[in-house]
C-alpha cells in the first residue's frame, strides 16, 4: 500500500449461506484505488459487483456477511467497524451513487432537505449552512435555477436531473471515495455521458478516489483510470484501461471487450460483435477449477482441476492459467 | 265498607313503621334493563315507565309491596246507591312538587287526560262514562254500567296538576306515535314521595325526597336520593351489583342468583310474579302452513294438544331452566287471580309413553313438525324453555323448528296472526279472570280476543265472557268464570309452564320486599341499622 | 411417478421453509386436527348434540367429568342449560363455525377474484364501476351489513327453513364484507400480467377473455390469494362469533362456536365456568392457528420479504 | 383541488342516498312497532288506527322520500319508543361515542405505530416475536368475549374500575365530556381498551409488514450509505412512508370502530349512539335507525374524504395535479 492509496480491498470474501449450501459471490477479491483515482469494476451481472461495494461499505443484506479479508480506508481497517462507526465512514468519507435514480431518494422528502440533512449529519453545521451548501451542492451539479429546486420533491425531477441530485448527495459529505453502482444504466442514452462527465469532472476537482461499478465496457473506457474485471466472484484481470482494453490478457476480458461495439474493433463488412459463448454459471453450481474454463476458448486441462491464482503478467494482473504458464 | 278498614289498618301499620325508621341521608343506585319511555304518566302503558311514574306521581288507589290496594290520594271509595256511580273520598292538604294544592279539579282532569284518544291508559278506563266533581275534595265515577271491579283499574292513573299540565301545553297525552313531544314528557310535577332532579333519557335519572310529602310518618321514606340506571346487558348489571357499583337491580338473571346470594354485601329477594307464560297454538284453522302435514291441521286434534301438554316435563324446566324460581302451573293465571283454583293449576305429569300413544290415537303415530316463534328478549329463560320443550315433544315425535327472535318483532306475529305455534307471557294487572278471557279466550273481534291467535272460537264461551262486564252478582259472576275455565281446560287451548317468580338483587342492608307486578315502591325501603 | 412428484412438493420451497418453522408446524397441525375433529364430529362426539331429542334437560349444568342428574351419562366437559354435552357441542358447533368461514370466504374469494380480474383486465369504466361498488362496500362495516342482510332473509325465509337461512346468511354477509380485500389484490396484479406480452398475444390471436383470465391471469394471483384467504377465514371465524353475540347468528339449537360462547357468558358469572372456558379456548386455538398459518405464509410467499 | 373535494362530497351523498334507501327498505323486515308503542292491551282498531298514523300504509318509495326530504332539512322524525325527536337523541348519544371510538382510535394509533415499527426493525429479536405472536391473540377472540373478561377481572373480582357507563360527565359547551373528571377516565379505560385492541393489532401488523418492505427500497439503502442516524431513517423517512398505505387503512378502521362500538357499547352499557341503535333494533324504532345509519355513512364518507386529503398532504407526488388521490 502506497501513501497515495485510498482504498484497499484485500482477499474479500463474501458469503451467504442458503438452504442448498453456502454461497460466496465474492472470493478472495483483492484491488485498491488511489486518491483520484478512477477504477472501473466489471463483469456481467452475478460477477459479484454490486455485492463488493455493498460490502466495502458495511451495507450487505442479511444474511450476506463479509467472512473473511478486510477493506482499509486510509489506513484505517473499517471492515470490522460497529453500525456506528461505519454510519460516519458511509456519506462522510464514502459517497454512494446507486444505479436507479427513480427509486434512491425518498419521495416524501424535497430534494433540499435530503441533502441537508446528509449535510448535517456529517458536517458540524447549522440548518442554514446546510441549505447554503444543499444549494452550491445542486448548482455544482449543474441543476438550473438550483435555488428554486431545493423545495422541489424527487417527482419533479426528470431521470438525469435526478442522478445529478444523487451524485450531489453522495459529494455533500466532502468524501474521499465515491462507489458509483452501475451510474447511468437507468438513464437515457443521451443523458448517459452527461452524468458520467459530471461525475468524472466533480471527483477529479475535488481528488476524490472513485469506484465505478459498470457492466458496460464503453463507460469503462471513456471514464475509468484503472479496470478490474470479475468473473464469478473472483478477480479476473486488474490493470491500466487503456491496456486491459487494447491488449487484455484474460480470454474472458478480451470476450467482453470484442463484445462491445466500438469502431476499432469493427472491421468493415465483418464487423459484427463477438459473443462469449454459454453464460455465467450460477454461484450454486461453479465448475471445479478455473470457474470461466467451460466458456473458455483457450481452455486447458489444467483448467478444469485448479483455481488459478492472480498473478502479474506484464502491466496487469490476471488470474488464469495462461498467465502462469507465460511467466513460468 | 270492609275494604276500607282493611286499607285503614294497613296505613295505621306502616305508620308505626315510618316512625320508628331514622331518617338519614341515602342514596339508592338502582338499576334494571330498560329505562322509563316517557314521564308523562298517561302516555305508556309499561311496567318501567309505571315504575319511575310511581317515585313521582301518585294515583287515587295504589298497590303496596305485597299488591295490595292502599289508599294512595283517595281516602275513602266504595260503590253508592246507584251501582254504576263510584264515589272517591279525596285526601286533603296534599301539594304538588311545585306546590300547588291538589284537589278534586285536579283528578277530574287526570282522568280525562287518561281517557283522550293519545292515551295509553284509555282501555283501563273504557268503562268510564263520566268524573264529576262534587266537592273540592269529592269525586263521583259513572261507569257505562255496574263494575264491581272499577278502583282496581285506577292503581297506575296518575294524578297531574291541572294547571300546571295546561299551562305547558301539555293538556294532551304524549302522542308517542305521531312524533308528539311534550313538557310533561321531560318534566315532572306529581305529588309524590320523590322529585324529579335530573333526566338524561336510557342513562340516567336523578330523583330526591319530596320535603312536603303528605306520606311522611306514614311510610318509611328512609331513601333520600334515587339514581336510576337502565342496564341493558344482563351480565353488565349483575357485574355492576357484584362490583358495588348499584345497590338494587331488578331482573337478576336466574344463573346469577346464587352468586349474588352468596356475595356477602349483597342478598336476593324474591315473591310470584303476576305473570304465566305459555304455549299457543292455531287449533281453530283447517290446515296450518307451518306444519308439514297436508291438508290438516294436528292442531285442531285436541289428543295431539293434550299429548303435547302432557309431553312438557314442567318440573325440569323448573329445576334446569328456572333454577327452581318459577311456579309450574297447568292454567294460564298465577293463584291470585279471581277465578284460580289448585284444580285448574293442577298439570299432567310428564309422561311419554301416555302422549305418544295420544299421537298414535289422533293418527300422527309417526309424528309432524311445524315451527314455533318464540321470544328471547322478553320473559325470563324464554328462548331456553322453548329449547327445553322443543327437545321434549321430540321425544314424542313432533319436530319443531325453533324461530326465536326479539319481541319487537315476535309480537307483531301473534297480532297479525301469522304464527301458528308461539310462545306467550301474561300478567293479569285487574287480578280477576275477566282480564285473560278478553284478550286470551274471545274469539278475535274489534274489542275482544286481540291476543287470541289460537283459533278458538266457542260462540257460548263468548257470549258467557260478555256477560262478566255487567254482572253485579259476585257469585252469579265467579261461577261464570268457573264454567269458562272448565270449557278452556277440557279444551286445552293453551300449553300452560309455569308462573314466574321475581328475583330483586341488593345490598343485605336493604329491606325491601318484591312486588308481584316488579312495581318497587321506593318509598317503602328501609335499611336494616 | 406420484411418489417423485410429493418428493418435489416436499422439496419445494414452501415446504423447506415450512419443516424449518416450528410455529409452523405446530400451528398447521393443531389446524389439521381441529379441521379432522369437526369433519369426523359424528364419528367422534359422544354424543348428537343438534338432535333435541337425545337431550335429557335434567343433565343441564352438569360440571366436567360428572355424570348427569338426568340419564347418569358422564360428561367429560360438563353439559351446558340444556343438557348439552359441551364437547360433543364443540366439535358440532367448530364443523359449523368452520363451514360458515370457508363458505363464506370461498364466496368473498370467488366474486373478489372474478371482479377483480375483470376490473384489472378490461380496465376502463368496468374497473370504475367496479372499484367505486368497492369503496363503498368498504365504507360499510361488516356488522352493519351483516344485521341488514339478516333481518331482510329473516322477513323473507319461510319459517320451517329459518335454522338453515341463518346459516347462509351469515355466508353471504360475512362473504360480501370481505370480498373487496380480494378484488383489490387481484385487480392490481392482473392490471400488471394484462399488459405482458403473452397476454396480449392471446388476445391477438383471439383467445376469449374468459380463457385468458383463466389460464393466464388466474394462476398469477393465487399466492397473495393464499394469503388474505387464511386470514379472512380467521376473522370470519372471529366475526361468526360476534354475529351470534348480537342474535343475528347461528341459531342456539344448532350453536356454532360463537353462539356456544355467547351462551357461555351468561353463565360466567354463576359460576358455570366450563360453558364459556371450552369453546373459548378451541375458538381461540383455532383463529389462532389460522392466523399463525396465515402470517407465515404471508412471509414465504411475499417475495418482497424474503 | 376545490373540484376534486366537490366531486368526493358529490358522491359521497349519492352513497348516503343509496345506504340510506337500501337501510330504509331493509328495515321494513325487521319488525312492525305496534305491539311495543300500544302494549298488550291494544285492540285491533288501536293498531289500525296507528297505522294510519305512523304512514306505515305508504308505499315504501312514498315513506323513504318523505324521510330523505326531511333528512335534508335536519327534521329526522322522532322516535317511536319515546317519542323524543331523533336529532335531539342522537345529539345526545353523540358525544359518548365520539369519545370512545376517538379515545379507542388514538391507543389503537399510537400503540400499533410504535409496536409496528419496533417489530418490523427488530424483525427477529425475541420481544419483537413475542409482541407479534401475543398480538396474533388479541385476533383470535371476538370483542364482546374479551369486555366480558375485562369486567370480570378488573371489575367484579378486583373492584378496581367501573363495570359499565361512563362515570361523571362535565358540560363544556354543550358537549358532555367525560374527560376531565377521575371517574369519567376511569369509566374509559376498559371500553376502549376492549374496542381498540382489535384495531390496534390490525395498525401494528399493517405498519410492520409495510414498514418491512419501506426498509428493503432502495431510498432507505441510500439513506443508509449517505450515513443518516438509524432514528432519523426509522422515523424520518421509513416511517413517513409507511404511513401513507397505513392512513388509507387507519380511515377505513376508525369505520370500523365506529361499527364495533354497537358491541362494546352494548357489553359496558356505554350510553352512545351504538347503544341507541341496538335498543332501536330491539324496538324497531326506524327513524332512530335509518337516521343511524346515515349518520354512519356521513361519518365515513368525510372520514375518507379526511384521509384522500391527508394523502395529499403527506403525499407531494399528488400535490401537483390533485385530481387522482389514488
Amino acid at each position: 500500500m502506497t501513501e497515495h492509496t485510498l482504498l484497499e480491498v484485500k482477499d474479500l470474501k463474501v458469503q451467504i449461506p442458503t438452504r442448498r449450501g453456502v454461497l460466496t459471490p465474492v472470493n478472495e477479491v483483492s484491488f485498491t484505488i488511489g486518491r483520484g483515482e478512477i477504477v472501473g469494476v466489471v463483469g456481467e451481472s452475478g460477477a459479484g459487483k454490486s455485492i463488493t461495494g455493498s460490502a466495502i461499505i458495511g451495507l450487505l443484506d442479511r444474511p450476506a456477511r463479509i467472512s473473511s479479508g478486510s477493506v482499509t480506508l486510509q489506513g484505517e481497517v473499517i471492515s470490522g467497524l460497529n453500525e456506528e462507526q461505519l454510519r460516519r465512514v458511509r456519506g462522510k468519507r464514502i459517497g454512494t451513487v446507486f444505479q436507479d435514480p427513480l427509486t434512491s431518494l425518498d419521495p416524501l422528502m424535497s430534494i433540499g432537505d435530503q441533502l441537508s440533512e446528509t449535510a448535517m449529519a456529517h458536517l458540524a453545521i447549522s440548518r442554514e449552512a446546510a441549505r447554503e451548501k444543499a444549494l452550491q451542492a445542486l448548482i455544482d451539479v449543474g441543476i438550473p435555477a438550483a435555488e428554486s429546486r431545493l423545495d422541489a420533491y424527487p417527482h419533479e425531477f426528470s431521470g438525469g436531473m435526478r442522478q445529478r441530485v444523487v451524485i450531489a448527495l453522495a459529494l455533500i459529505g466532502e468524501p474521499d471515495l465515491i462507489i458509483a453502482d452501475e451510474p447511468t444504466t437507468a438513464l437515457d442514452v443521451s443523458v448517459q455521458a452527461q452524468v458520467l462527465m459530471l461525475l468524472k469532472r466533480l471527483c477529479r476537482e475535488r481528488n476524490t478516489g472513485v469506484m465505478l461499478i459498470t457492466h458496460d465496457m464503453g463507460v469503462i473506457a471513456e471514464t475509468t483510470d484503472r479496470v478490474v474485471v470479475l468473473y464469478a466472484g473472483r478477480v479476473a484481470e486488474i490493470g491500466n484501461t487503456e491496456q486491459v482494453l487494447t491488449s487484455a490478457k484474460h480470454p474472458y476480458t478480451r470476450g467482453l471487450v470484442g463484445a462491445t461495439p466500438n469502431p476499432a474493433n469493427m472491421d468493415g463488412d465483418n464487423a459484427r460483435l463477438n459473443q462469449i459463448p454459454g453464460s455465467m454459471p450460477g454461484l450454486l453450481a461453479l465448475p471445479t477449477g478455473c470457474p470461466f474454463h467451460p466458456r473458455c476458448s483457450e481452455v486447458m486441462p489444467v483448467c478444469k482441476t485448479e483455481q488459478p491464482a492472480l498473478t502479474p503478467l506484464g502491466d496487469t494482473t490476471i488470474a488464469c492459467h495462461l498467465a502462469t504458464e507465460a511467466s513460468a | 265498607m270492609t275494604r276500607k278498614t282493611l286499607s285503614t289498618a294497613v296505613l295505621i301499620a306502616l305508620a308505626s313503621q315510618g316512625v320508628m325508621s331514622a331518617a338519614h341521608a341515602e342514596t339508592l343506585r338502582w338499576a334494571r334493563a330498560g329505562d322509563s319511555l316517557t314521564l308523562d304518566p298517561h302516555s305508556q302503558n309499561e311496567g318501567p315507565t309505571h315504575t319511575l311514574a310511581h317515585q313521582i306521581y301518585e294515583p287515587l288507589l295504589q298497590r303496596d309491596m305485597a299488591g295490595q290496594v292502599i289508599p294512595a290520594l283517595a281516602t275513602e271509595w266504595g260503590p253508592t246507591d246507584d251501582p254504576t256511580v263510584w264515589r272517591f273520598k279525596l285526601r286533603e292538604g296534599v301539594t304538588f312538587h311545585g306546590g300547588e294544592e291538589f284537589n278534586a279539579d285536579d283528578v277530574v282532569f287526570s282522568l280525562e287526560r287518561a281517557m283522550m284518544p293519545t292515551s295509553a291508559m284509555k282501555e283501563l278506563l273504557s268503562s268510564v262514562e263520566s268524573v264529576t266533581k262534587v266537592d273540592d275534595f269529592t269525586i263521583d265515577i259513572t261507569t257505562t254500567g255496574p263494575n264491581p271491579l272499577m278502583p282496581n283499574n285506577l292503581t297506575n292513573l296518575f294524578m297531574m296538576d291541572s294547571g300546571w299540565t295546561v299551562d305547558n301545553d301539555s293538556a294532551e297525552p304524549q302522542d308517542i306515535a305521531n312524533g308528539g313531544d311534550n313538557f310533561a314528557a321531560k318534566n315532572a310535577n306529581g305529588t309524590g314521595a320523590y322529585t324529579l332532579v335530573s333526566r338524561v333519557v336510557d342513562e340516567r335519572t336523578v330523583l330526591q325526597a319530596n320535603d312536603n310529602y303528605w306520606g311522611k310518618g306514614s311510610f318509611p321514606l328512609e331513601v333520600t336520593e334515587i339514581v336510576y340506571t337502565p342496564i341493558q346487558s344482563a351480565a353488565t348489571r349483575v357485574a355492576a351489583l357484584l362490583s358495588g357499583e348499584v345497590d338494587f337491580i331488578q331482573d337478576v338473571p336466574v344463573q346469577d342468583l346464587a352468586r349474588v346470594d352468596e356475595t356477602d354485601s349483597l342478598k336476593v329477594v324474591k315473591a310470584a310474579q303476576n305473570r304465566t307464560i305459555f304455549f299457543g297454538m292455531n287449533s281453530g284453522a283447517d290446515d296450518i302452513e307451518s306444519d308439514d302435514v297436508d291438508g290438516a291441521n294436528p292442531f285442531a286434534d285436541v289428543r295431539v294438544r293434550e299429548a303435547m301438554n302432557m309431553a312438557i316435563n314442567r318440573e325440569a324446566i323448573q329445576r334446569v331452566v328456572m333454577r327452581g324460581q318459577s311456579e309450574p302451573t297447568g292454567v294460564i293465571m298465577p293463584p291470585f287471580v279471581n277465578g284460580w283454583t289448585e284444580e285448574f293449576d293442577a298439570y299432567p305429569a310428564a309422561d311419554m309413553a301416555a302422549a305418544k300413544a295420544l299421537m298414535a290415537d289422533a293418527g300422527y303415530g309417526d309424528g309432524f313438525s311445524v315451527v314455533l316463534n318464540c321470544p328471547n328478549d322478553r320473559y325470563i329463560n324464554d328462548e331456553a324453555i322453548c329449547q327445553a320443550a322443543v327437545g321434549m315433544w321430540a321425544q314424542i315425535g313432533v319436530t319443531v323448528n325453533l324461530d326465536a327472535k326479539p319481541k319487537a318483532q315476535h309480537f307483531p306475529l301473534i297480532q297479525n296472526k301469522t304464527t301458528d305455534f308461539y310462545m306467550l307471557g301474561w300478567g293479569v294487572p285487574t287480578f280477576d279472570s275477566e282480564y285473560i278471557f278478553n284478550f286470551l279466550v274471545h274469539s278475535t273481534t274489534d274489542d275482544r280476543g286481540s291476543w287470541n291467535n289460537t283459533g278458538y272460537s266457542n260462540a257460548d264461551v263468548d257470549a258467557m265472557i260478555v256477560s262478566l262486564a255487567s254482572e253485579t252478582d259476585l257469585d252469579a259472576r265467579n261461577a261464570t268464570i268457573q264454567s269458562i275455565w272448565e270449557t278452556v281446560q277440557a279444551e286445552t287451548i293453551y300449553l300452560p309452564i309455569h308462573n314466574q317468580i321475581l328475583n330483586w338483587g341488593m345490598k343485605d342492608n336493604i329491606s325491601f320486599d318484591v312486588q308481584p307486578e316488579d312495581q318497587p315502591h321506593f318509598k317503602f325501603l328501609t335499611y336494616a341499622n | 411417478m406420484a411418489s417423485s412428484r410429493l418428493a418435489r412438493w416436499w422439496q419445494s420451497d414452501v415446504m423447506w421453509s415450512w419443516r424449518r418453522s416450528p410455529v409452523a408446524i405446530v400451528s398447521t397441525l393443531l389446524f389439521f386436527a381441529l379441521v379432522a375433529a369437526a369433519v369426523f364430529a359424528p364419528l367422534v362426539a359422544p354424543y348428537t348434540p343438534f338432535d333435541p331429542a337425545s337431550l335429557n334437560l335434567m343433565d343441564g349444568f352438569t360440571a366436567p367429568m360428572q355424570s348427569g342428574l338426568g340419564s347418569g351419562n358422564m360428561y367429560w366437559l360438563g353439559t351446558d342449560d340444556q343438557g348439552r354435552d359441551i364437547f360433543s357441542a364443540i366439535l358440532y358447533g367448530m364443523r359449523l363455525s368452520l363451514f360458515i368461514g370457508v363458505m363464506a370466504v370461498a364466496f368473498a374469494a370467488f366474486l373478489g377474484i372474478s371482479l377483480g380480474l375483470i376490473a384489472g383486465y378490461f380496465g376502463g369504466w368496468i374497473d370504475a364501476i367496479i372499484m367505486r361498488i368497492a369503496d363503498i362496500q368498504l365504507t360499510f362495516p361488516s356488522i352493519l351489513v351483516a344485521m341488514l342482510i339478516f333481518g331482510v332473509a329473516r322477513g323473507l325465509t319461510p319459517p320451517e327453513l329459518r335454522d338453515q337461512m341463518a346459516i347462509y346468511v351469515l355466508i353471504l354477509s360475512i362473504g360480501l364484507s370481505d370480498w373487496v380485500q380480494f378484488a383489490r389484490t387481484v385487480r392490481s396484479s392482473a392490471m400488471v400480467e394484462a399488459r405482458k406480452e403473452y397476454v396480449q398475444a392471446a388476445r391477438l390471436i383471439g383467445r376469449s377473455p374468459f380463457v385468458i383470465l383463466r389460464k393466464h391471469l388466474l394462476p398469477n394471483v393465487m399466492s397473495p390469494v393464499l394469503v388474505i384467504a387464511t386470514i379472512s377465514l380467521a376473522l370470519a371465524i372471529i366475526l361468526e362469533a360476534t354475529l351470534s353475540f348480537l342474535g343475528v347468528g347461528a341459531p342456539p339449537t344448532k350453536p356454532s362456536l360463537g353462539t356456544l360462547i355467547s351462551i357461555g357468558q351468561d353463565f360466567l358469572f354463576a359460576g358455570e365456568w366450563w360453558i364459556i372456558l371450552f369453546p373459548s379456548i378451541t375458538l381461540l386455538v383455532l383463529a389462532l392457528s389460522v392466523n399463525l398459518l396465515g402470517d407465515w405464509l404471508r412471509d414465504v410467499l411475499n417475495p418482497k420479504l424474503r | 383541488m376545490f373540484a376534486y373535494i366537490i366531486r368526493r362530497l358529490f358522491q359521497g351523498a349519492l352513497v348516503l342516498a343509496i345506504v340510506g334507501f337500501i337501510a330504509f327498505c331493509m328495515f321494513r323486515f325487521i319488525g312492525d312497532p305496534y305491539e311495543n308503542i300500544l302494549g298488550q292491551d291494544a285492540t285491533v282498531q288501536d293498531r289500525l288506527a296507528l297505522e294510519e298514523r305512523l304512514g306505515l300504509n305508504d308505499p315504501i318509495p312514498v315513506q323513504y322520500f318523505k324521510f330523505l326530504g326531511n333528512a335534508v332539512q335536519g327534521e329526522f322524525g322522532v322516535s317511536y319508543r319515546n317519542g323524543i325527536p331523533v336529532a335531539e337523541m342522537i345529539a345526545q348519544r353523540l358525544p359518548a361515542t365520539i369519545e370512545l371510538a376517538v379515545v379507542s382510535a388514538i391507543f389503537a394509533v399510537v400503540l400499533g405505530v410504535l409496536f409496528g415499527v419496533y417489530t418490523a426493525i427488530n424483525r427477529d429479536g425475541f420481544l419483537a416475536n413475542f409482541i407479534m405472536t401475543s398480538s396474533l391473540i388479541g385476533v383470535s377472540l371476538p370483542t364482546f368475549l374479551i369486555g366480558i373478561l375485562l369486567i370480570w377481572v378488573f371489575a367484579v373480582e378486583l373492584k378496581m374500575l367501573p363495570s359499565f357507563g361512563r362515570g361523571e360527565t362535565v358540560d363544556v359547551f354543550g358537549w358532555k365530556t367525560g374527560l376531565l373528571t377521575a371517574s369519567g377516565l376511569k369509566s374509559l379505560i376498559l371500553p376502549s381498551i376492549t374496542l381498540g385492541l382489535y384495531q390496534m393489532t390490525l395498525v401494528m401488523r399493517l405498519v410492520r409488514s409495510e414498514m418491512l418492505e419501506v426498509l428493503r427500497t432502495d431510498y432507505i439503502r441510500f439513506a443508509r450509505a449517505r450515513g443518516l442516524a438509524r432514528r432519523a431513517i426509522n422515523f424520518g423517512h421509513a416511517l413517513k412512508n409507511t404511513l401513507l398505505p397505513v392512513v388509507t387503512i387507519i380511515g377505513i378502521q376508525l369505520g370500523q370502530i365506529i361499527a364495533f362500538a354497537i358491541i362494546t357499547e352494548t357489553v359496558f352499557q356505554w350510553p352512545g349512539v351504538g347503544l341507541l341503535f341496538i335498543n332501536a333494533v330491539n324496538f324497531v324504532d326506524v327513524p332512530i335507525m335509518a337516521t343511524y345509519l346515515l349518520l354512519v355513512g356521513t361519518l365515513f364518507v368525510l372520514i375518507n374524504l379526511v384521509v384522500d386529503l391527508l394523502y395529499v398532504i403527506i403525499d407531494p407526488r399528488l400535490r401537483l395535479d390533485g385530481t387522482e388521490a389514488r
